[in-house]
């Protein structure tokens, strides 16, 4: 097989890692404020996954892009100067595009630039990778975080409102609570114990280590 | 100065509106810590003083360079930094002066740094406007709500260590499950304080 | 010598000491505790009509189906005849507003059986009171028909009863003076709650009832005394200090016998799994439960606030486990004799 | 007035009418006489005898090795044939001394000592170490070794237990009705070894008619006064009992010494009132048999060695429905695999349980912490958590529970509705950790 295609599988590699193995809620359980506080309905979820991914992916490029000229000892105050330089532009560019979303999850756009699975992939990955596997590790774990927050959010619109984005779907009495505090912990617990039942049997399995 | 206002403020940001189980801020640390009594306690010790002296600090930043210099919309930056120098400078500053102290809560400071809580307190306190009491009394009832959200959730978790749950509720999922179920009787607060 | 019999050795059973036991069991404990509740049960039905008995029926027998499927869902031993689940489903149906729609009680005793007890490792293990998770849930998900209450009629019909306002919901907005229109003077007011022929949910609206059951359970040595009489002592302390304009005006009487104190008092806050074990804990438990119930009363956001308090207080029994431990014999003495030295 | 006690505790049904009645009469000779060289705790006995020696009733056979130990007596007159390995009630192997028994009944020579009271306390304690006396309530520690405390320990108090707290059992009971100058003899005799003036008997309330002959008894004895305590299981353990006699605290994890007390049951008072005025080794013990399984309960004055089913055998036999066999009172003894042992110096009773009064749970429910062991836990423990953590297997968190303070009375496990084997899950973790 050729080089190409042998780097063609370690992107998909890395990709699927972000999704699967290292997904950042449900299995490293990192970042889980927003996986509660936006997922009440699915266009929150929708764009703060969307926000998470620009900042990680482009978090990861400039890191990676940079990281010859970091020296080690400053590297984290420059890291923490690069996400919040990102999270700032997301956060200004969320609030002019979309008011109405920005008014539900602008404080957790801000908060962005606390998730530690964005400094810890800046650390871990891209201040060792060229630009291009930063990039998509970047894509990997940012869609990660993003399925899990589209899937959180539609399962607590759909029971807890009986709505997908804003459209009724179901003609019943919807659990309400579930678009509520307490029932954003239930279904966030429920969800990542589904995942966890999952990936214990399917994709454990057959070669890809823990 | 008011003192019922600071009071409301305490009772609604430590109870009505706790950060973790209304605002869902902070549970990284809050599931990664009351695992054990010990460590949420100390926990709490910390996290409460430095979110008090964060928010102080970025109160004094922001009303007196950010707003006469223009540059309120560097706010994530500047309060980010504010916090990473106070935990560096507050890890240095104890480790020489208070030894015995920095044993018992220094491994806690380390963590603080990238806690979504510390930073909320600030920005919400600009946002909502408040003064300097205020938003001490602010930070004050936000910290004692997450230290009583942890001492809890820690006696449940220690008391559940000795219970069968289901495979694949193990460790985190169940503790979801008991945030929910915390949060569903904090409900009870609701509607306590109207501010 | 041979017309003595020796048992076969095999035969003969060892175990540890001691070698004789109490008759006391688990399933004893909650088969009595339901029995306890049939007072209430039997007031509910003559206010509240059929309907109400069908929900509680159908409440008691969802929490032992939901039960008896997770357990052989999980492959765990069924030990839904241990009563557990029975007296769950019952103090469930008894909370509910007696004019729900059938599917309440469902969800209800699911929540309650699987959500707060079995996943936590079943009897023994939960953190909070399955029956109050239940209706908190029920409450939170469907707040408009979780607070539709039905007219007593005392009548055996009420498929479509009138709705009327508790007490303490006509207490909350319109204040004491429109109570006391409605039921013309005091005394009557403290009968007709004392015999239950006020609105509230099924089972909660007849003090007496309930109270002959609880002083049955306390006379039996299943409840102690400490829980209810804290817990009711400190609500009424409270309701006639903070309860009226001015200090010391409120009336303790009114909040002592309407909404669902005394249920709760009785029969949820004296849960075992759920309220602290050592005396003096469950002291500070009912004193906790008392202040929070009036606490959100008279200042919170619902009109009732017998659940939350003890759902609250449920989070805070096992600080209060750890804090009160009993005083172990001979421990004083040691530490007074340390002091000295 | 209310009668003495303590916190806590159980009313588990006495039993005692079914050998109440019963005066104690001596049990037959055992034509082969099997006696353990380790009846006490402490260090078992060396042999002090020689495969085809004769022995004369009271002859040392075992010397003990060190202080903590104490030496053991010939029960019959005969030939030693040989040393075998025989089960004790514990379930342990220990070895033992075979005696052909030649029916002479014939004694060693015994030193007489009308005037006993006027020896020393050094000369009377001597008695009491030859004699082989240890505490006949069960726990079998050597007599002696209570009886020296040392001297940073002052004592001011004895205390006699008659209070014979265990279900079924009768042996103190009618040693009191029958002997009471010999208990009184012993505990004066005790009292001088110790040196103190105050003498106390603690008896439970429902045995009215000891109570009785025990006042009378003591009426020239301005020293000794009579306890009469609340029917309440454990009275009988020594912490309880002082704290109802004299209201003292035994410190956490102390013995009564520690509190100025020494504490004596019936039984050894009696041994030790026949060593000081008889010179007579302890070589016979009463022992309760009875229970619902047992034809013919008795009290039964039975020689040390003597085999269990011939003490059975003795008092009709077994019903046909005995399910277990224990050897000490219900709640505290040990149930027996085999009736083929001795009994010995710590046999107070040998009970015999048909099905219906035994609860022999195979499973057990989960601990809902209904509290009720924590109630009646005289020791003001919480053996609910204990037996929680013992059972998940966190030992080391057992001991944050007072782990080592609990005694195994098992009244925890007596009311537990969940039918928890709490003692057993307590002994676990005590045998997993340090403490």
């Amino acid at each position: 097989m050729s080089a190409a295609g042998e780097e063609q599988i370690s992107y998909w590699e890395l990709i699927r890692n972000g999704i699967l193995k290292e997904n950042t809620i449900f299995r490293l359980a990192l970042s889980l404020c927003p996986a509660i506080a936006v997922t009440n309905n699915l266009k929150n979820g929708f764009f703060m996954g969307v926000a998470v991914v620009v900042v990680q992916v482009m978090v990861n490029l400039t890191i990676s892009a940079m990281r010859n000229f970091i020296h080690p000892r400053i590297r984290l105050p420059i890291f923490m100067l690069v996400i919040s330089g990102w999270v700032t532009i997301v956060n200004l560019v969320m609030d002019a595009a979309v008011p109405d979303v920005y008014k539900d999850v602008g404080l957790y756009i801000q908060l962005i630039v606390a998730f530690a699975s964005i400094l810890a992939r800046a650390e871990m990955f891209a201040s060792k990778n060229s630009v291009t596997p930063s990039v998509f590790d970047g894509i990997g774990m940012g869609t990660g975080f993003f399925i899990a927050l589209m899937i959180i959010s539609f399962f607590r619109e759909v029971v807890g409102k009986g709505q997908v984005w804003g459209i009724p779907i179901i003609d019943a009495k919807p659990l309400l609570i579930l678009i509520l505090p307490a029932g954003g912990f239930f279904a966030v617990g429920i969800l990542m114990a589904a995942f966890n039942w999952m990936y214990a049997k399917y994709f454990s399995s057959g070669g890809h280590s823990h | 100065m008011d003192f019922g206002k600071l009071f409301e403020l305490v009772v609604s940001s430590s109870l009505v509106n706790n950060y973790v189980f209304t605002m869902f801020l902070g549970l990284c640390i809050f599931f990664g810590v009351t695992k054990k009594m010990e460590t949420s306690i100390g926990m709490s010790i910390t996290f409460t003083t430095v979110m008090m002296i964060s928010a102080a600090l970025s109160w004094i930043v922001y009303k007196f360079i950010m707003v006469p210099l223009n540059i309120e919309f560097l706010l994530i930056i500047v309060f980010i930094g504010i916090v990473a120098g106070l935990v560096q400078g507050s890890d240095t500053v104890m480790r020489k002066l208070a030894p015995d102290l920095y044993n018992k809560l220094g491994i806690y400071l380390a963590l603080i740094s990238t806690n979504c809580i510390i930073l909320a307190v600030p920005l919400q306190s600009v946002g909502n406007k408040y003064n300097f009491i205020e938003t001490i009394a602010f930070a004050f009832g936000s910290g004692l709500g997450f230290s009583l959200a942890m001492i809890i959730m820690a006696s449940i978790r220690e008391k559940l260590e000795l219970a069968d749950v289901p495979v694949p509720f193990r460790g985190l999922p169940m503790a979801f499950v008991i945030t929910g179920l915390i949060a569903l009787a904090f409900t009870g607060f609701s509607g306590l304080i109207t501010l | 010598m041979d017309t003595v019999r020796t048992p076969k050795e095999q035969q003969l059973i060892i175990s540890a000491s001691p070698h004789i036991r109490s008759d006391e069991s688990t399933g004893r404990i909650m088969w009595t505790v339901s029995a306890a509740l049939l007072p209430a049960t039997i007031m509910a039905a003559y206010y509240f009509g059929p309907y109400a008995i069908f929900l509680i029926a159908l409440t008691v027998v969802s929490a032992v189906g939901f039960e008896y499927l997770y357990q052989r869902g999980m492959n765990k031993e069924v030990t839904v005849t241990d009563g557990s689940a029975v007296l769950t489903g019952l103090l469930l149906g008894l909370n509910l507003p007696p004019t729900v729609p059938f599917y309440i009680p469902l969800v209800g005793s699911a929540v309650a059986v699987v959500l707060t007890k079995q996943l936590f490792g079943g009897l023994g293990f939960n953190v909070f009171n399955p029956a109050l998770i239940g209706r908190a849930f029920l409450l939170i998900s469907f707040p408009k028909l979780m607070t539709i209450y039905a007219e007593p009629t005392a009548q055996f019909v009420s498929m479509d009863a009138k709705t009327a306002a508790t007490p303490l919901g006509i207490l909350k907005l319109d204040g004491i003076g429109k109570l006391m229109e409605v039921y013309g003077d005091q005394m009557t007011m403290y009968s007709q709650l004392l015999i239950g022929n006020c609105a509230g949910s099924i089972g909660e609206t007849s003090a007496i009832a309930i109270l002959i059951g609880g002083l049955f359970l306390m006379f039996r040595g299943y409840i102690s005394w400490h829980i209810p009489v804290s817990f009711l002592g400190s609500a009424a302390v409270l309701a006639w200090i903070f309860g009226g304009k001015g200090f010391f005006t409120g009336d303790p009487i009114l909040h002592l016998l309407s909404g669902g104190l005394m249920l709760g008092a009785f029969f949820m806050a004296t849960d075992y799994v759920t309220s602290p074990s050592v005396k003096k804990g469950q002291l500070v438990f009912g004193v906790g439960c008392g202040f929070l119930t009036m606490l959100i009363r008279l200042k919170g956001g619902y009109p009732e606030g017998v659940m939350f308090a003890i759902l609250i207080m449920n989070c805070f029994t096992p600080i209060i486990d750890r804090s009160f431990k009993s005083e172990v014999f001979g421990a004083v003495k040691v530490k007074k004799e340390a002091a000295k030295q | 007035m209310a009668l003495a006690t303590f916190k806590g505790g159980i009313h588990p049904p006495d039993k005692k009418e079914l050998s109440k009645q019963r005066s104690i009469i001596p049990a037959k000779s055992p034509k082969r006489a099997v006696i353990p060289l380790s009846q006490h705790i402490g260090a078992p006995c060396k042999p002090a005898v020689t495969i085809g020696q004769e022995v004369k009733k009271g002859e040392v056979i075992g010397s003990p090795e060190g202080f903590v130990s104490s030496p053991v007596h010939a029960s019959v007159a005969g030939k030693v044939t040989g040393f075998i390995e025989c089960p004790s009630a514990t379930g342990r192997m220990v070895q033992a001394v075979v005696i052909e028994n030649n029916e002479t009944e014939e004694w060693t020579v015994l030193k007489d000592n009308p005037d006993y009271l006027s020896l020393s306390a050094e000369e009377l304690r001597a008695k009491v170490k030859d004699a082989g006396i240890v505490g006949m309530g069960g726990a079998t520690f050597p007599t002696h070794v209570k009886l020296s405390p040392p001297k940073e320990k002052p004592i001011d108090v004895v205390i006699l237990n008659g209070a014979e707290c265990e279900p079924y059992l009768t042996a103190d009971y009618r040693l009191m009705i029958e002997k009471p100058q010999d208990v009184v003899g012993g505990l004066k005799v005790i009292m001088k070894i110790v040196g103190v003036t105050k003498g106390f008997i603690g008896i439970e309330a429902n045995k009215p008619d000891a109570v009785e002959i025990m006042t009378k008894a003591v009426a020239d004895e301005p020293n000794i006064s009579i306890v009469t305590c609340k029917v309440m299981y454990p009275q009988g353990a020594e912490k309880m009992l002082i704290k109802a006699c004299v209201d003292r605290e035994v410190p956490a994890r102390g013995l009564p010494m520690d509190c100025g007390v020494v504490c004596q049951n019936i039984g050894t008072a009696v041994a030790i009132y026949e060593a000081a005025r008889f010179g007579k080794p302890l070589i016979e013990r009463v022992v309760t048999v009875t229970g619902e399984g047992i034809n013919e309960p008795k009290n039964l004055m039975v020689k040390i060695g003597t085999l269990i089913s011939d003490v059975v055998a003795e008092c009709g036999g077994l019903k046909d429905n005995t399910a277990k066999v224990i050897s000490g009172g219900p709640m505290m003894g040990f149930a027996l695999f085999t009736l083929d042992m001795p009994v010995t110096k710590g046999t107070s009773g040998i009970l015999a349980l048909p099905e219906s009064e035994v609860t022999h749970v195979d499973k057990f429910g989960p601990c809902i912490r209904c509290g009720r062991c924590i109630e009646v836990c005289p020791m003001g423990l919480i053996p609910s958590m204990l037996s929680v953590t013992a059972e998940k297997g966190f030992y080391e968190d057992a001991k944050a529970y007072n782990l080592y303070d609990c005694f195994e009375c098992g009244t925890c496990t007596y009311v537990c509705p969940s039918k928890r084997p709490i003692v057993h899950l307590v002994r676990l973790a005590k045998s997993q950790v340090k403490p």
